[in-house]
């Protein structure tokens, strides 16, 4: 490798590299703390987008839903139209979702069960009134009025479970993050340390550096690129992570249910992309932040 | 080359001053004796020089430069010009004597050919030539303050500080270091060396600077130790 | 506190708690690891006798229940145990609990609804046949069959929910358990430097102290203590946030379902003790491992 | 007291030995200077007395035990009767003379009204009784070894090991400190001095032991330096 490099970044990765390894326990406690805590973050987005994606049909605080006929007359529509606003004191407000508009929303929510989804078109796919209601225990005298009537086919509401998962969700994702950032604190710190440490053990030639004019920077830089590479490799631990168990997670919870219930909890690539370079970002903010103290406090001219 | 224009240095506020209202000029090419009993400034007058530490008041000019007006960033470059040897040699234990002496090279910057025929050309100049491949551990203390002065030489810089570079070594010993100072001293190089050492002092007859608790007492050329 | 302690002991105290404060930055970090990794010990074991709890009536494997009139006669008994023993190839097992059994168990499982619970009495309590089944599926063709018999009252199966429960549950379960060993061994290593820190940043006093004639165990102990303090804060923390989940978990999940379906989840107050327990031993081992360690290996003699 | 018993010290296989085949006795009460070249192995003959290392072969016996078959555990009961002292101090910067001279007896685990009285009544013995409330930042080096020897001393060792005790001292300071050594001599304390400095050593006209390469190659009463 050696001979291929300029000598000075030759002796910065040299040293960087000769630091981690003396310290190898440390550094791999700091990787791991940084790849668990940002583990646990990816994971907190991932849970918040396979919610959000499962149950983008009870979006704005609809809680229930009026699907009608396809091939549903503009007259009939209307008439729908006008029961609803005849109903003020059940209803809060209504919006109507039409066909188009109803089958984007079924690419997502379907995306696990193809099959249902190649079955439709955008003229098949039934368009939809949703409806916030003043009281969601009333959905079901309101499904009970509307379902029977002419065009309509039939009317959902969330039952307990998209409430209880919605909670949970919001649960777990704020234990995940309180933990997420612990242990990010952690893992600052470790890396902090492990620099420390590493500062230490060589504090015989960093003054004999000092003295004979090594700049700050020449000094510095070794360091500072230690605590980097642990902060880039406990991301790239974190990233294989999120990525497996987004896998594993797909494979056991994530089936299809019944139609009407929230459907299979998934994220898309883009999502788990995102996730990833959010990951990325995180570790290099911190491991930056660690070893920028480091440095700074323990490496003072 | 060197110049202390009123310096007084008081490490703690309330304490009494490690040097008080120093002033003295050194020339280029100089070899001044710094003698004064334990406590009486001679470490602090090495330190102000490398700027480890800013006078509390008056100016020092060092290498062509006020010290005062350096910003931080520079006092690296300022040091390349100041070469230091200390009584306890501060060599790197896992570095053989020719890495101690090429790591100064390597942390300047310089391009490995130069260093190698430098580092070489400085071994054998402090008669180390033989012994370049050997580690500190397996060198005696004068040879060891032999590699930490082809270190401190290897840059060429203009002053050479010794503070006490003696200090850890039996008299013989010593004699043969401070021959290898005053041939170093020939090639137009200035020297301040600190030291205890009265035999040597009165057996050189250079200038003598003596300090007493932060005050030059005495300032002599061809001086004796007291 | 000096004036009531022994020289010695107050000496250790004080050696020991300064070194904390020094090092405050890497004392933080430690506990709050500790902490983490602990808390997911803790609730991964509480998650597991949460659903163990839960499910209690489909151990052993068991997948049909027949439930009988609390007031059916032996006969009439007699003649369901003789045709459960008639279809060899659909049941591959089954056996009897008594009213007192059936009423132990309802004790557990109807933990949430006291008021339903209190309703029973050992004589009220439905007995049950248990039954294995030799294919899962064939749970609907079973229940179908003794439904409607004179003297069974009802059958339940488990549905998707209970399979699901136990899958996701063991999946959480394994993520935590690895999680947590992960940060167990950051823990320890972040013990074993906050003590090999304070190893160094005293080791001019050490030197003195070994030369003027001080026994091993009396340079040792301070640092020891150290680690130990520090397990322990950690596992203080783990055990409060332990606590707490269980409670925010008992609030937002563990609602009472439809019976027959699995109910609340929730833990007795033994299994908690129990889990305070281990973190507390856990964390003593761990802070063992890394303060020995690190004396061992930093303080030699 | 002390005995060498054809004691051979090898630190690394394969390198020189730093002490050969020496054999050497000394007496309860007797005061000893240890001279040679750097290198010599002066520094080595104290840390075998103070079993920081062990001898390759030979035997070693001091204040009564022969250090080879010293079980570990029993080492730190050893040290207690040997006091010593080193050329750069090794106060603690963050205590005050009283502090530093007290630790020891903290640490072996004497009584508070012991500690007292005894370490005021050392810090009178080496004239200190006034500043005992200082810290050694704020004592001069002379004064700082004489807290160092106050420390070695305050447990009434049966042996004082002193290793280039005034090295970092001027003239001046170091006869004081060897008057102080010559005192705590008086009291029937064994000492061992390894030193560099001939004026001192001419002076005091006590036993020499000369070593060089390892070997003793000296050992008179009432010698000289070189
Ligand atoms: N970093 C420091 N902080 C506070 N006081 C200091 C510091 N360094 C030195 N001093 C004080 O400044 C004074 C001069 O110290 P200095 O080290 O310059 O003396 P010296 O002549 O080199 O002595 P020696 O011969 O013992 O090396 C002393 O009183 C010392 O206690
Ligand atoms: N810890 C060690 N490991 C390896 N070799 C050592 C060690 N300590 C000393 N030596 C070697 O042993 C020999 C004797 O060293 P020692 O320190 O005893 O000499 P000294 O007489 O005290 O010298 P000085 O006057 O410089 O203090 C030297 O060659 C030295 O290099
Ligand atoms: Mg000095
Ligand atoms: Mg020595």
């Amino acid at each position: 490798m050696s001979r291929f490099l300029s000598p000075r970044v030759d002796y910065t990765l040299r040293e960087a590299l000769s630091n981690l390894w003396r310290n190898r326990l440390m550094t791999i406690a700091a990787i791991l703390t940084v790849a668990v805590s940002l583990s646990l973050v990816g994971s907190a987005m991932l849970v918040k987008q396979a919610v959000a994606n499962a149950t983008v049909q009870w979006d704005h605080g609809v809680n229930a839903i009026i699907w009608l006929d396809p091939s549903i007359t503009p007259a009939v529509r209307e008439s729908i139209h006008q029961q609803l606003l005849a109903m003020p004191e059940d209803i809060a407000s209504c919006y109507y979702n039409g066909h188009k508009a109803d089958y984007a929303e079924a690419r997502i929510v379907l995306r696990s069960e193809p099959a249902a989804f190649q079955a439709l078109t955008p003229a098949t796919t039934p368009p939809s009134y949703r409806c916030r209601l003043r009281n969601a225990v009333d959905a079901y005298a309101v499904a009970s009025h509307f379902a029977k009537q002419a065009g309509v086919k039939n009317v959902t509401y969330p039952g307990q479970a998209i409430k209880t998962m919605r909670r949970t969700t919001t649960v777990l994702q704020d234990v995940l993050l309180v933990v997420a950032i612990v242990l990010m604190l952690s893992a600052a710190v470790l890396i902090l340390n492990t620099i420390r440490l590493a500062i230490f053990s060589r504090r015989h030639e960093v003054s004999v550096m000092k003295l004979v004019g090594a700049t700050n920077w020449f000094i510095r830089i070794p360091f500072m690129l230690e605590g980097f590479l642990e902060g880039l490799a406990g991301a790239a631990c974190a990233a294989g992570i999120v990525l497996w168990l987004q896998k594993v997670f797909d494979s056991v919870v994530a089936k299809p249910t019944a139609s009407g219930q929230p459907s299979a909890l998934w994220v898309s690539t883009g999502q788990l992309v995102t996730t990833e370079i959010v990951i990325v970002i995180v570790a290099v903010v911190l491991s930056s932040i660690g070893s920028g103290l480091a440095v700074r406090r323990f490496l003072s001219t | 080359m060197i110049r202390f224009d009123r310096v007084t240095k008081i490490y703690n506020k309330g304490s009494s001053p490690a040097l008080r209202d120093c002033s003295v000029e050194i020339d280029k090419g100089e070899f001044v004796f710094l003698v004064g009993p334990s406590g009486s400034g001679k470490t602090t007058f090495m330190r102000l020089l490398l700027r480890e530490e800013l006078p509390t008041s008056g100016r020092i000019w060092a290498a062509g430069r006020e010290l005062g007006r350096l910003s931080n960033w520079r006092v690296p470059y300022l040091r390349r010009n100041l070469g230091c040897v200390f009584q306890d040699f501060r060599l790197l234990a896992n570095k053989t004597a020719f890495e101690n002496v090429a790591f100064v090279l390597e942390v300047i910057g310089r391009p490995r050919p130069v260093i190698e025929s430098q580092v070489n050309q400085v071994l054998d100049l402090v008669g180390l030539g033989q012994k370049k491949h050997r580690f500190p551990s397996e060198l005696s203390g004068g040879e060891q303050q032999r590699v930490a002065i082809a270190r401190a030489f290897v840059n060429r810089p203009l002053v050479l500080l010794a503070d006490e570079p003696t200090g850890n070594l039996d008299p013989e010993t010593s004699i043969g270091i401070m021959k290898l100072l005053e041939k170093i001293n020939k090639t137009g190089t200035t020297i301040v060396m600190a030291t205890h050492d009265a035999g040597l002092v009165d057996m050189m007859r250079r200038r003598v600077v003596e300090l007493d608790q932060g005050s030059i007492v005495r300032d002599q050329h061809r001086g004796v130790y007291g």
